[in-house]
């Protein structure tokens, strides 16, 4: 069983990874964003999966403060996006 | 009982990865924005509540379950709220002034 | 192995900073390329954890400790240099010219 | 082994602990208490500063060995260590009298009378400086590197503010590029604490000491090391941040900046190279040390003559200076073996370091007194200021006697000590490059002088600023120091590590 | 094998996003590659067996700096700053070869490190006791190397210092940061209103499991500042003018505290920083939650920077 949830960890990692493609070659700013909250949630994914397989409660509590700062991280990304700042 | 529940994991767990697999693939290969955006929508929040539902039976407690479900509520508000801005982001780009 | 491979990679990244640093022209760029450094740094220095596992803890808890005070301090010290940044283009509103 | 050094407590260890822990206190308790509470708080804690740094050196002198303290009783390599030496008693000395003396001087520019609202410049000026002397009594004293790291930062973040106190575009800059250099810096210095931790398993200096070897982890840790610390000490090559961010400072704050914020990544190098690894065989490396100080003397000289600006002037003389602080580096590695010579480079280095933050300090508070009383720091019309502020101009050619080297002065003094070291060791040709730096240094100040003693307009009417006094009171400090019987510098031979390892023939 | 894919994967996406980062011609491409970097040396922490590292990277690495390096893109877009001429080709190449030649430097001295690897652990465990505490790496931070903390500290206290010091003309003793509007409905209002609650909750849990388990002061108080920021950045939560003696107090009193505990160990016990027997778990939470309160305080404030021009009263 844990074997396994290290496997699953490993192909989401490796999925994400390959998204980076995308951050790497845009074209636009939607796209790198896209990008980034698909590495986000495939980070918190791993996480998750290891915590599991690998018995470190721990490891939860740092999928908790990613999910978290990632939903901050979002809201300054929409607060601080090329266009909305040039308003000001 | 156990086999049951570790069979459920799995078969969650891999379905989920499934979703990650196809959103990732359509990031990369869809022609334009707004069609990745969809892509990336689904596969982000199914595949991550996909994994999280399988590895409920494997918390081993109440806390830990209910961390599990935070992990995941907090991810979709986080897509709710990106979701838009992506939106404004790929118009403004799709047809500049 | 796994520490050696993060050590490596941290020596990159070091490399890889301290080129952005020295090469590139932009102020903020500059300040990422920073924090890259200190990534890369902080990296070579769990590697050196990871090494000295031992007593049952996954790495050494003394290089784990001083990495964590010194994110925080890097963190301190980009502020400042952002806000420093910040402060020069508010100044600068109409031509800048170097001395 | 080596039962040289040792790391027990010892009797008077609290007071090292009490030189960081005051000054570090009245910085944190500055924020809630205001600008006009910092400002009287720093000035109560002047006194305090100087009797612990004497009763320091007058304890280190008695006992003839460094004072030790382990905080929180946890030993090294798991705890960390208080550990002060002459070096560190001597340095603490200096860096007390020169933060008192800027203290007193500043309560005019950024003092805050009862009852007038808080400025931003007084209350960030008395919390940097009080975060700046606790950084540098930290550096002092600290025993392990990573502290010592803190204790940069801590500097580093205390100065750049400083230097664009007055907010304008300029200093801006200037605070920008010091920043970015004192950082880079920073990172590679703790580069190199890691790999030194990934060899050895300690970062006491003491320790490490007794344990480091010629491998490539060392030779590499500490060539990163050395890099950082010269990119923070502004030798030549590295000196570019230096001449804006000086002269675009306070004088309060350049007083402080060129006298003791500079010798405090000099005084790590001196601990890194003959603490850390004392015996490992470096004349090579400390003649390209030398060589770029060499560089400094000649080319910093150089371009101080060259400067219209007497500000920037000043501040091209300490790129010129420190570079006499790194000809000590091959001189004692030459004389390891032999350890009166050792003894005598050793106290020509820090004699130098502490005579130019004396001569230094004094002459950035004269030049800013001048430039407010003129309006203007031009050189080139300075004619009769030497009849309007007599005092500044005597504390500029005081403090400038004792940068060139002439006797009786302390900058004189330690110049002697190194063009003998020099000869002594057969490597002349730094003599020479002493003679030259001051010959050069003296055509910078005779310069000045000159033109400021012909007759002219003068800018200011009236009586001179009181606080030329105090500037003065610094350049004669400078000067003294060439009287003291040599004998009076046994004070810094204690505690020298590379006497317990290397030095023993 | 898993492990090693792992790592391999890892490894070589933290080395695409650097390059890409240090290539990118717009900062706010840049900042994204930052932010995607934090995440995944998050995950290369854990690897190296350092949750209490990944924790913290997460929090502060691709949190808090990925959030002041945003905002700071977009600022600056809005007024640029005249950058230094870029180096030409020729030196630009040699200051690559030079920075390889670093790296390279770098990679021998650590495959040259001695085998087996000096290390503190089995010292750590054997005092561990004494400390009062379960997790190690907060044992270090607490009692060995108790005054790193404290300094660190202080140095968190000097950076808020430091920030207001750069205050423009007529904005002294006014609120901190830009003004935010307030953000009536939509997500990010749904957001702003729903997270802090549930932030601080976590905070608080981390903080408590940092005695005996990865967590603790730093990534509780990072985790809380960004609740705070993010309040703020909706227009719901104004933070005090700077001249609030209340807010200078919340900044120093966590420092202050531990400065006041350290002499008394001194006078009780004769060593700056020893706990008073009987006492050390008492003082040691004590000083954990108010270093955590007044962290999170001067973080926040070291990202929403010092007051604008206007003093909008």
């Amino acid at each position: 069983m844990a074997e396994l949830l290290q496997l699953a960890a490993l192909l989401v990692l490796l999925t994400v990874a390959a998204g980076l493609l995308r951050i790497l070659r845009g074209p636009g700013a939607a796209d790198r964003v896209m990008a980034a909250q698909l590495l986000g949630t495939g980070g918190i994914a791993v996480l998750v999966l290891l915590a599991a397989a690998t018995a470190t409660p721990a490891l939860l509590d740092a999928a908790l403060t990613l999910a978290l700062l990632a939903a901050f991280a979002a809201v300054a990304l929409v607060v601080a996006a090329p266009g909305r700042a040039s308003r000001r | 009982m156990s086999l049951l529940l570790d069979g459920f994991t799995l078969v969650a767990v891999f379905a989920g990865i499934l979703f990650f697999v196809a959103g990732t693939a359509g990031l990369l290969r869809f022609p334009d924005t707004s069609s990745r955006l969809h892509a990336l929508t689904k596969a982000d929040h199914l595949g991550l509540g996909l994994i999280v539902l399988g590895l409920l039976p494997q918390a081993g407690g109440v806390l830990p379950a209910l961390k599990l479900l935070v992990i995941w509520a907090l991810a979709l508000l986080a897509g709710a709220t990106v979701g838009p801005l992506i939106a404004r982001l790929a118009r403004e780009e799709d047809a500049p002034p | 192995m796994s520490a050696t491979l993060y050590g490596l990679l941290g020596a990159a990244l070091v490399g890889i900073g301290l080129f952005g640093l020295l090469a590139r022209p932009s102020p903020l760029l500059r300040i990422l390329a920073f924090n890259l450094l200190g990534g890369g740094v902080f990296l070579v220095f769990g590697a050196v954890a990871r090494r000295g596992a031992g007593a049952g803890f996954p790495g050494d808890p003394v290089p784990q400790a001083i990495i964590l005070t010194g994110i925080v301090v890097a963190f301190a010290a980009t502020t400042l240099a952002v806000m420093l940044l910040l402060r020069l283009s508010a100044e600068g509103e109409g031509r800048s010219d170097p001395p | 082994m080596t039962a040289a050094v040792t790391l027990a407590p010892t009797p008077w260890g609290m007071l090292p602990v009490l030189a960081v822990v005051l000054p570090v206190a009245g910085m944190v308790a500055a924020l809630p208490l205001g600008a006009r509470g910092a400002e009287r708080l720093t000035l109560a804690l002047v006194p305090f500063g100087l009797l612990i740094a004497l009763g320091m050196a007058a304890a280190t002198y008695a006992s003839g060995a460094p004072l030790v303290h382990l905080l929180g009783h946890w030993a090294p390599p798991l705890g960390l260590a208080f550990r002060a030496d002459g070096l560190s008693a001597a340095m603490m000395l200096t860096a007390a009298i020169v933060i008192g003396a800027v203290a007193l001087f500043a309560r005019a520019g950024f003092g805050t009378p009862a009852g007038a609202p808080e400025r931003r410049e007084a209350l960030s000026f008395w919390a940097l400086l009080l975060a700046l002397w606790g950084g540098i009594n930290l550096v002092l004293v600290a025993d392990d590197l990573f502290t010592l790291y803190v204790a940069l930062e801590l500097l580093s973040f205390a100065a750049v503010p400083l230097v664009c106190l007055d907010g304008g575009r300029a200093t801006l800059e200037a605070a920008l590029r010091y920043l970015m250099f004192a950082l880079l810096g920073s990172v590679l210095y703790l580069l190199g604490v890691a790999l030194l931790y990934g060899a050895y398993g300690t970062l006491d200096i003491v320790l490490l000491s007794e344990r480091t070897r010629a491998i490539p982890a060392t030779i590499v840790a500490v060539a990163l090391m050395t890099a950082g610390l010269l990119a923070k000490t502004a030798l030549l090559p590295l000196h570019l941040w230096l001449p804006p961010a000086h002269s675009g400072a306070p004088a309060a704050a350049s007083a402080v900046l060129s006298a003791l914020v500079v010798k405090g990544s000099f005084v790590l190098l001196v601990r890194l190279w003959f603490g850390v690894m004392p015996g490992l065989p470096v004349p090579a490396a400390a003649q390209i040390l030398a060589g770029l100080g060499a560089a400094a003397i000649i080319l910093g000289s150089a371009a101080a003559l060259a400067q219209a600006r007497l500000k920037l002037l000043v501040a091209y003389s300490t790129v010129a200076q420190i570079g006499y602080l790194f000809l000590m580096f091959p001189l004692l590695a030459a004389a390891l073996g032999t350890p009166e010579d050792a003894a005598r480079a050793w106290t020509g280095g820090v004699l130098q370091a502490v005579s130019h933050a004396f001569a230094k300090a004094a002459m950035f508070l004269a030049v800013g007194l001048m430039a407010k009383g003129l309006g203007h720091d031009r050189i080139a019309d300075l004619a009769g200021a030497g009849r309007a502020m007599p005092l500044c101009l005597l504390t500029f050619g005081l403090a400038g006697l004792s940068l060139m080297g002439v006797p009786p002065s302390g900058g004189f003094a330690a110049k002697w000590l190194l063009l003998t070291s020099a000869i002594e060791a057969g490597q002349w040709w730094w003599a020479l490059v002493i003679l030259g730096g001051g010959l050069l240094t003296g055509a910078y100040v005779y310069r000045v002088l000159a033109t400021a003693l012909t007759a002219g307009p003068g800018g200011a009417t009236g009586r001179e600023d009181s606080r030329a006094w105090i500037a003065l009171g610094l350049a004669l400090i400078s000067v003294a120091l060439g009287f003291l019987p040599l004998g009076a510098f046994g004070l810094v031979q204690i505690g020298r590590l590379d006497l317990a390892v290397g030095g023993v023939p | 094998m898993t492990g090693l894919l792992a790592d391999l994967a890892i490894g070589a996406a933290i080395l695409a996003l650097a390059a890409g980062m240090v290539a990118a011609r717009s900062a706010f491409t840049a900042t994204a590659f930052f932010i995607a970097y934090g995440l995944l040396l998050g995950l290369a922490w854990v690897r190296l067996g350092a949750v209490d590292i990944a924790l913290t990277e997460a929090a502060i690495g691709a949190g808090l700096s990925g959030v002041l390096l945003l905002t700071a893109a977009a600022r600056l877009a809005a007024r640029p700053v005249a950058t230094e001429r870029a180096p030409g080709p020729l030196l630009t190449a040699l200051i690559a070869l030079c920075c390889a030649a670093v790296a390279v430097a770098i990679g021998a001295a650590i495959l040259s490190l001695p085998e087996p690897t000096p290390s503190l652990a089995a010292e750590v465990a054997a005092n561990l006791p004494a400390t009062a505490l379960g997790n190690p790496v907060a044992g270090v931070l607490m009692s060995y190397r108790a005054l790193d903390t404290l300094l660190e500290s202080a140095v968190v206290v000097l950076a808020v210092v430091g920030v207001w010091s750069l205050t423009p003309p007529g904005g002294w003793g006014g609120f901190p940061g830009p003004f935010h509007l307030r953000v009536e409905s939509g997500p990010l209002a749904l957001l702003a209103r729903l997270l802090p609650p549930i932030g601080i909750v976590i905070a608080l849990h981390i903080l408590w499991v940092g005695k005996d388990a990865p967590g603790g002061k730093f990534q509780a108080a990072a985790i809380l500042a960004a609740m705070w920021l993010l309040a703020w950045m909706a227009g719901l939560a104004t933070p005090p003018r700077i001249a609030s003696r209340r807010l200078r107090f919340a900044v120093s009193a966590g420092a202050g505290l531990f400065l006041a505990i350290g002499v008394a160990g001194a006078l009780a016990e004769g060593a700056f920083l020893a706990y008073p027997a009987g006492w050390t778990k008492a003082l040691v939470l004590a000083v954990e939650f108010a270093l955590t309160a007044s962290i999170a305080v001067a973080l926040a404030l070291l990202v929403m920077g010092p007051p604008e021009e206007e003093d909008r009263a």
